[in-house]
């Protein structure tokens, strides 16, 4: 727990607030990249540094991206004129609200139980790899799966919207 | 093959790089303040009147006759004939333009003026180095400014201005003759009839005939 | 500075100068056109950037399309009433410290065409102009002596006091107004500010 | 407080903070914005218990965390798509319009 | 390449009541030149178009003409009753005069076509056609229709002479802006007053200047610099 | 004397950072480098500029600036002072905040990039475990300040440029990060240090670098496709494409953000190249063993000037695609050649020595090539053309 | 040509039809121009895009109408010759000539052979620098950083100092008269004209070394803008773009003004009319140009080049029309004139080929890029003193 922490800790959480409170929706985009910079940063916080540096190169180089390209197709920028909440908007911050105390309460009571410093264990992109293709190969192939399935599923999406303007 | 044309592209381009260190073809700059083309002879930019002699004032060849105002495309040329007459280079009297501005900052530079002087008073100046910041008291030229003199003319376009000056060496020797012949026949006149016109007249009469083109188009400028 | 101190150093090996001239010598030599033409005399202009003339021998050949990062606005050709409203919102869009050719008779004056009905008579109506050429088209050449006598002005600018460039003055104009099309004419037919009448001569 | 309580305390508020705007906004990019937030705590989650657990060693928190981005990364294309492809349909991002448009 | 009269007369056959006449050119290119009617213009060129020997698919130039009211003097031989005292006697005599008589002839906007053609390489054929008047017919059948090439030329009609086009699918002003009210290629078009200064005037510029002067002394109530 | 040459610059920190007490050594050795960085690679920037000026002109049978200073090495600075003190215009409708901080986030990632790229024998910032992955994820943020850019001047060039760029650097990013893979496959790590260390080897006094192996050929030209498309260069510079989109995403930009992103490119331009260099070209290992005496540090900057001159060849001689023909190029020709050089690595590395592995390697690739090629022009109905007269 | 007219319905407005997706909200509007990098100068493009796909265009003309055939109803005759320097402002002899033609015809004179020879070897200079420019600013709309038209205009420069050192300027020429041509050239200019004429030729090679085969230029320009002979026959297309689209249609070999017809030169025909086709139709006319100019040098006869009974000054032409044309390097170049006896033309009118070209812009850009727009527009070749006047 040091200053780097709460900094860090503070420019997620700040970002996020942002993201899901700003009403331009690009500004909500754009927050939500230094929300994911800062997880990111967190990451490396935590000696993780693949999953930091993957964090970076995913979250913010193409879902950050993809998320303002598609508030520019659908001219999602323009903020409606009643409002950019739902009216059911008091139920969702009850529930948000709820979650939060049940969880904070959690960690809060356990934390005695939670261990202390450790020290920083040394992972080589090496051990990664061959953790990857030894242990973890059937999860690897289930989202080389998935990533297709999406993949394709993606492009179905976009070949059917084509046929039907044609 | 995909690419080749590219390669192709690109060698060419190297070819013209390296050759601008060697040779003088692909290295056509000309570095304008300190090396200048020369202008060919021909070249052209603003108008300027021709003066003989040292004089500017005593020997401009223009006579004032309003052809080139007149013929102007854009009308950028402003004359103001004088009333009297003054002696020219030649100390002939002749009328002379009391006023004579050229607005370069209109002019089109097409050497229509030139062309339809009938007494070679104006020229083509090669002159092109004429920015300013004034916009009217440094384009607006007036009858000391574009007065250059026959040397200069020579100077810049060399074999036109022989030719001119053949021209008019032939001309004046025309008219001189026909001055002589009208004065001697005035002074024959005069001796016949003892009352004779005033000599100064006659002697002046050449002069008027040299005018006289200028008389014609005038009318059918408008 | 006192010139002789400035020389004497200048022996010495040292070389000295102040912000002024460091400032003018920077924006000097460092004249970025706008990539923009007009008529005949854009293929002059095009022709002083190309290999025989160069004028990137100065610095000036990054012809920059945005009006935003260009310096010099080289108004090459003739001005329509038509065009005019877009050149005074050209250079109002241009950022400061900016400056203005006209070049040739057509930008200055309107030169062969100013007695037509849809000529601007001259575009210092509107906006002020550091240099005028004379020429229809004028030379390459003279363009690069347009392009020095403006290098010139420049250098020879006091960043204080009189005569400051317009842009260190806190009152001058910024913008300026744009001209509208109306029913028979430009309204109005000039800017009275840039272009107050001139005396007369005659 | 442990370090591990702080992290688990953020991740918890990036969670909720999430949960609360995938539930109260209308524009569906931004409830995909929320969803998205919340997958990332959950991240935060796994790394944290792999860092300060008995085995960091052993990798699995971190593994998790890595397969978790790249079926988010997945999650957030489709996602995408399918909001485009909707809009395509019905010209609006909104989800309480689409839910009235039914269609 | 037919001559004129050939082709008067194919158009005429081919369409009746075309009323089609030949304007002489008595300039040495001998460009004799076709007057359409209006009413039958787009069917005859239809015709001139698609006709096999004509074949005249390139309308290369379009252009307007415009023609003053023009106030014409002409003698007129009159016989005119006069009395007079001849003989002493008063009589009412026959008397042939010379007389000058004036009257105005309205005018009239005119185009005119040069056609061309690309399959056959022969040409020019010249048409025209007249407006009634300058001033509220000036209707025009479009050929844009028949040659697309028109299409330009004829908004540059309408917007330099004023003549509208009647068919044509876009009729805009082409060169001047959209609020402009005048057609400035008119004879009769006079220059809104911008007069500044300049330092060559001309008989036209002295006179504009005179022009500008007083307005701006009548609305300003002062002399300005000139 | 040979070896202080060439650690000339790690010395002079070491000495440097050795004056100040050892509580501050840590922080401050990694300050003295990042200063080094800041202030060597906007020189190079400036330098560059004016070759490429001049490169232009030379290859355009002209002199290009030559007045500023003696050769117009001056040019550079009196274009900063102009850039610098020129009015910064926002825009009325412009969103200021972001308007002000993509040139920003621009120059900072740009400059972050170049923390992981080995300069010279023990001349790297940060040597880390997953510095190629470093690379990538901050090299892919720097599309986000292109957008923020576009987007928030609010103008339809900017904006087309924006989503043009993004586009196409997501578009390229796919090749250039596979076609690296081909390198980390061989090597076995994903640190560039390693990498350059692995091909600092001769035989016969000729050195172990990828681009001369048949993948490594083939993945250098893939990698160099994809890096000048990555950096907007022509002929892929569509994003700012002036004779469509003026000045693409900072046509509203003046002043020093304009120069910020003048800056940001060209510091792109040197970390690709720079990343280019370690991966494919050495690092900065001598090209023949004879010559291990020259400084490290010499042959790095020597090879990326080469990369970049050869950018400035090329941006002098080709005409721009168009942006479908881009993407098109990109996913249809780069990408799955950049995957099929995985294979050919693959095959590289189980062939053994020998020289079956040149053969077979080759082969597979320039085949693929080949037929890549041709089957690409003849659907687009691409050639050349012969013509017909008429007398 | 293929097929006849009456096999093609052109009946007006037969334009590609366009899919607007879903409404006109969905189009972005962009006025490109009148100050935009790639429009030659002050011309505006309306566009409407789908994405990037054009599916509207409309040309906005007149940001440099400057009156020209007001000013010609009001000078003399001998005073418009300048003017029309002006028009086209890269051939500025070639419209001299088209002007000079018409006023021939009006008044029937007659022009000496040397002068036809004179006139003759500027145009096809004219043409040449034309056509390399051309391609230049075409090239460089492509992208490609300026350097073809460097080349171009280097080789420009040369042709210009044959101008200058004849007629005295750089571009304005002014040189033609009623009746022949004002300055007699020096057997000094004709060689320097051979020298000229005889680097050429590595001039085309260079440029189609750096252009012809290169794939981006390929690929960019082949199948994009095509122009169908018919269409282009019917909008009045004419030049190298009519040719392009494989029209057979060369003013020089339908009227045979001049002496083109003592020349043996081909008129290269594209096929697909696309703008490849526009462009190559281009470089291939530089090469018969360069052909012709070879033949005019060599064959030149002596004599004067001025009529002696043509008039200058006090030049009345009888009442009458005329209609000249001659093949300009961007078309057919016509000039109508009226005359009413008196000392200006009653109507003045210049037949402008870039203008009547522009014609089918919008048919070619539709369903292209903005990108292709651009190219498509270049291909054209248009001056705008000559559009808008």
């Amino acid at each position: 727990m040091n200053l780097v922490f709460y900094v860090l800790a503070g420019l997620t959480v700040l970002g996020g607030l942002a993201a899901v409170l700003l009403k331009n929706t690009v500004h909500c985009a754009l927050a939500l990249t230094v929300a994911f910079a800062g997880l990111a940063l967190l990451f490396l916080e935590l000696d993780a540094q693949f999953a930091g540096f993957a964090q970076i190169l995913v979250y913010i180089g193409a879902v950050a991206i993809l998320v303002v390209f598609a508030i520019l197709l659908t001219r999602g920028s323009e903020t409606p004129e009643d409002g950019v909440f739902s009216h059911t908007w008091l139920a969702g911050l009850a529930v948000a609200a709820a979650v939060f105390a049940v969880l904070g309460w959690a960690v809060i009571q356990s934390a005695p139980a939670l261990t202390h410093e450790s020290a920083a264990p040394v992972v080589t992109v090496n051990q990664i790899g061959n953790a990857l293709l030894g242990r973890y190969v059937l999860p690897l192939e289930i989202v080389a799966l998935l990533l297709t399935a999406a993949l394709v599923g993606a492009v179905i999406v976009a070949m059917h919207e084509k046929e039907e303007t044609k | 093959m995909l690419g080749e044309g590219i390669l192709k592209g690109l060698a060419e381009t190297a070819r013209n790089a390296v050759g601008s260190f060697v040779s003088k073809d692909r290295l056509t700059t000309v570095e304008y303040p300190e090396e200048r083309l020369p202008l060919p002879e021909a070249s052209r930019n603003f108008p300027f009147l021709v003066y003989d002699g040292t004089d500017w004032e005593k020997g401009l060849r223009c006579v004032a006759c309003q052809i080139c105002e007149k013929e102007c495309p854009p009308k950028c040329i402003y004359i103001d004939k004088s009333k009297d007459k003054k002696p020219d280079a030649f100390g002939r009297p002749q009328i002379y333009p009391a006023k004579f501005d050229i607005d370069i900052s209109v002019c089109m530079s097409c050497q229509i003026c030139v062309e339809v002087c009938p007494f070679e008073a104006i020229k083509m100046d090669t002159q092109y180095e004429l920015s300013t910041d004034d916009r009217f008291g440094g384009l607006l030229l007036d009858r000391k400014e574009l007065a250059k003199s026959n040397e200069y003319y020579h100077q810049i376009h060399p074999t036109e201005a022989s030719e001119v000056d053949a021209k008019l060496a032939a001309e004046k020797v025309k008219a001189d003759a026909k001055a002589k012949a009208a004065a001697g026949a005035a002074a024959a006149k005069a001796a016949a009839a003892a009352a004779a016109p005033k000599p100064a007249e006659a002697a002046a009469k050449p002069v008027v005939l040299a005018d006289a083109p200028a008389a014609k188009p005038q009318g059918e400028g408008d | 500075m006192e010139e002789g101190l400035k020389i004497e150093l200048g022996k010495q090996g040292v070389f000295v100068t102040t912000i002024e001239e460091l400032y003018n010598w920077g924006r000097k030599n460092s004249v970025w056109p706008m990539q923009f033409g007009l008529a005949c005399c854009a293929i002059e202009m095009i022709a002083t950037t190309m290999a025989r003339y160069d004028l990137a021998r100065f610095g000036a050949e990054v012809f920059r399309p945005s009006p935003r990062q260009a310096d010099l606005m080289i108004i090459s050709g003739t001005v329509t009433k038509k065009m005019a409203p877009q050149v005074v919102r050209l250079y109002n869009q241009m950022a400061e410290p900016r400056y203005v050719i006209a070049m040739g008779a057509c930008a200055i004056s309107g030169g062969p065409f100013k007695q037509g009905y849809n000529v601007l008579k001259g575009i210092d109506r509107y906006i002020p102009v550091d240099v005028h050429i004379p020429g229809c088209p004028p030379r390459p050449e003279a363009l690069l002596q347009a392009f020095m006598t403006l290098q010139k002005k420049i250098e020879e600018q006091p960043l204080t006091g009189e005569g400051r460039p317009r842009h260190l003055d806190a009152e001058a104009q910024g913008e300026f107004p744009v001209p509208v099309q109306g029913e028979h004419d430009l309204e109005p037919t000039s800017n009275k500010l840039v272009w107050p009448l001139p005396v007369v001569i005659r | 407080m442990t370090p591990l309580g702080g992290y688990l305390l953020v991740a918890a508020l990036v969670f909720a903070i999430g949960l609360a705007g995938a539930l109260t906004r209308r524009n569906a990019i931004l409830v995909l914005i929320g969803i998205e937030l919340m997958l990332n705590a959950a991240n935060l989650n796994l790394i944290a218990f792999w860092r300060y657990g008995p085995h960091p060693e052993a990798l699995t928190g971190m593994m998790f965390a890595v397969f978790s981005i790249a079926v988010a990364a997945a999650e957030a294309a489709v996602g995408l798509g399918l909001v485009i492809s909707i809009y395509r349909h019905v010209h609006t991002t909104d989800l309480d319009e689409m839910n009235r448009m039914k269609g | 390449m037919k001559s004129v009269e050939e082709i008067k007369a194919a158009i005429e056959a081919a369409v009746p009541g075309a009323g089609v006449e030949i304007v002489p050119n008595p300039s040495p290119s001998g460009q004799h030149s076709l007057r359409l009617l209006p009413s039958h213009a787009v069917a005859v060129a239809y015709f001139l178009r698609d006709d096999e020997d004509l074949g005249l698919d390139f309308l290369s130039n379009l252009t307007g003409v415009d023609h003053l009211d023009k106030e014409i003097a002409e003698k007129v031989k009159v016989t005119r009753q006069v009395t007079k005292t001849v003989d002493g006697v008063e009589q009412t005599v026959d008397e042939v005069v010379e007389e000058t008589r004036k009257h105005m002839e309205p005018g009239y906007l005119e185009t005119v076509y040069h056609l061309f053609s690309m399959a056959k390489k022969h040409g020019p054929v010249v048409l025209r056609m007249r407006t009634v008047n300058r001033t509220d017919e000036v209707e025009l059948p479009s050929v844009t229709p028949v040659w697309r090439s028109a299409e330009f030329q004829e908004r540059e009609v309408f917007d330099l002479y004023g003549v509208v086009f009647t068919g044509h699918p876009d009729l805009r002003r082409l060169l001047m802006w959209p609020e402009f009210k005048d057609h400035p290629m008119r004879r009769d078009y006079k220059e809104p007053d911008d007069f500044e200064y300049e330092p060559t005037p001309h008989d036209t510029v002295l006179a504009r200047a005179k022009d500008h002067k007083a307005a701006v002394a009548g609305q300003e109530g002062t002399g300005t610099g000139l | 004397m040979v070896s202080t040459l060439d650690q000339i610059f790690v010395l002079l920190k070491h000495w440097l950072v050795g004056l100040l007490p050892s509580v501050l050594q840590p922080a401050a050795g990694v300050l003295l480098s990042v200063v080094a960085i800041v202030c060597v690679f906007p020189a190079l920037f400036a330098l560059t500029v004016l070759l490429e000026r001049k490169g232009l002109g030379r290859m355009q049978n002209r002199l290009g600036p030559n007045r500023v200073g003696p050769f117009g090495i001056l040019q550079p600075i009196a274009d900063a002072i102009k850039s610098l003190t020129k009015e910064d215009i926002v825009p009325l409708r412009a969103d200021a905040l972001i308007h002000f901080l993509a040139p920003l986030v621009l120059v900072v990632a740009v400059f972050l990039e170049f923390a992981v790229v080995p300069m010279g024998r023990n001349m790297v910032l940060v040597d880390m475990d997953a510095s190629l992955l470093f690379f990538f994820s901050i090299g892919a943020s720097t599309e986000l300040s292109v957008f923020m850019a576009g987007w928030s001047s609010r103008n339809k060039y900017s904006l087309m440029g924006a989503m043009r760029a993004v586009a196409q650097m997501i578009s390229y990013e796919v090749p250039l990060l596979m076609s690296s893979v081909a390198v980390v496959m061989i090597t076995g790590s994903l640190s560039l240090v390693k990498i350059v260390e692995a091909q600092n080897q001769y035989t016969y006094g000729l050195p172990h670098w990828n681009i001369f192996t048949p993948w490594g050929c083939a993945g250098f030209v893939m990698f160099a496709i994809a890096a000048t498309a990555e950096t907007n260069r022509s002929p892929f510079d569509l994003p700012e494409g002036e004779s469509e989109l003026v000045a693409g995403y900072f046509t509203e930009y003046s002043g020093f953000k304009f120069a910020l992103f003048f800056l940001g490119e060209y510091l792109g331009m040197f970390s690709i190249s720079g990343l280019g260099t370690a991966l494919f070209l050495g690092g900065w290992s001598a090209p023949f063993s004879f010559l291990w005496w020259v400084p490290s540090w010499i042959w790095f900057f020597g090879k990326v000037m080469l990369s970049i001159c050869v950018l400035i060849w090329v941006r002098g001689t080709l005409p721009r695609l168009r942006q479908d023909q881009l993407m098109n190029f990109a996913w249809k020709f780069v990408l799955p050649m950049t995957l099929l050089n995985l294979v050919d690595v693959a095959l590289w590395r189980f062939l053994g020595e020998g020289w079956l592995r040149w053969v077979v390697c080759s082969a597979v690739m320039l085949v693929a090539y080949v037929a890549a090629a041709l089957t690409g022009l003849r659907r687009d109905h691409i050639g050349p053309r012969s013509y017909r007269y008429a007398e | 040509m293929s097929g006849s007219l009456r096999d093609t319905n052109l009946e007006g407005w037969n334009r590609p039809p366009v899919i607007v997706p879903d409404g006109e909200g969905e189009l972005l509007e962009v006025a490109m121009g009148p100050h935009h990098p790639s429009t030659h100068g002050v011309f505006r493009m309306d566009l409407a895009l789908d994405g990037e796909r054009v599916v509207r265009l409309k040309p906005v003309f007149g940001y440099l109408h400057r009156n020209h055939e007001q000013i010609g109803e009001t000078v003399s005759y001998l005073a418009m010759m300048p003017y029309t320097d002006r028009l086209d402002y890269i051939c500025s002899l070639t419209n001299n000539w088209a002007y000079a033609l018409a006023v021939e015809k009006l008044v029937g004179q007659a022009v000496p052979e040397r002068a036809e020879y004179i006139r003759v070897i500027l145009a096809e200079l004219t043409r040449i620098v034309n056509h390399a420019s051309a391609i230049g600013f075409l090239i460089q709309e492509m992208g490609a950083s300026g350097t073809p038209l460097m080349y171009a205009f280097r080789e420009r420069e040369k042709i210009l100092d044959l101008f200058e050192s004849l007629t005295g300027s750089r571009m304005m020429c002014n040189y033609m008269r009623f009746g022949g041509c004002r300055v007699d050239p020096s057997a000094a200019w004709l060689d320097a004209t051979r020298k000229v004429v005889a680097g050429l030729p590595q001039f085309a090679h260079e440029f189609e070394n750096l252009l012809m085969s290169n794939e981006i230029v390929m690929a960019r320009c082949q199948g994009v803008g095509k122009l169908r002979p018919e269409l282009a026959i019917n909008a009045g297309v004419t030049g190298p773009m009519l040719r392009a689209s494989g029209v057979n249609y060369d003013i020089r070999k339908v009227d045979h003004y001049g002496v083109y017809d003592r020349f043996k030169f081909r008129v290269p025909l594209g096929d697909h009319g696309d703008i490849y086709d526009r462009y190559m139709v281009r470089v291939l006319e530089i090469h018969e140009s360069i052909g012709i100019l070879e033949q005019a040098l060599k064959e030149i006869p002596g004599g004067p080049v001025m009529d002696p009974k043509a008039k200058i000054r006090g030049f009345r032409p009888k009442p009458g029309e005329a209609y000249g044309r001659i093949e300009g390097p961007k078309g057919e170049l016509g000039f109508y004139l009226i005359s009413d006896g008196g000392n200006s033309p009653y109507r003045f009118r210049v037949r402008p080929p870039s203008l009547i070209n522009l014609t089918v812009l919008e048919d070619m850009c539709l369903g292209h890029n903005v990108a292709d727009v651009v190219l498509i527009f270049g291909s054209v070749d248009i001056v705008l003193g000559e559009v808008d006047r």
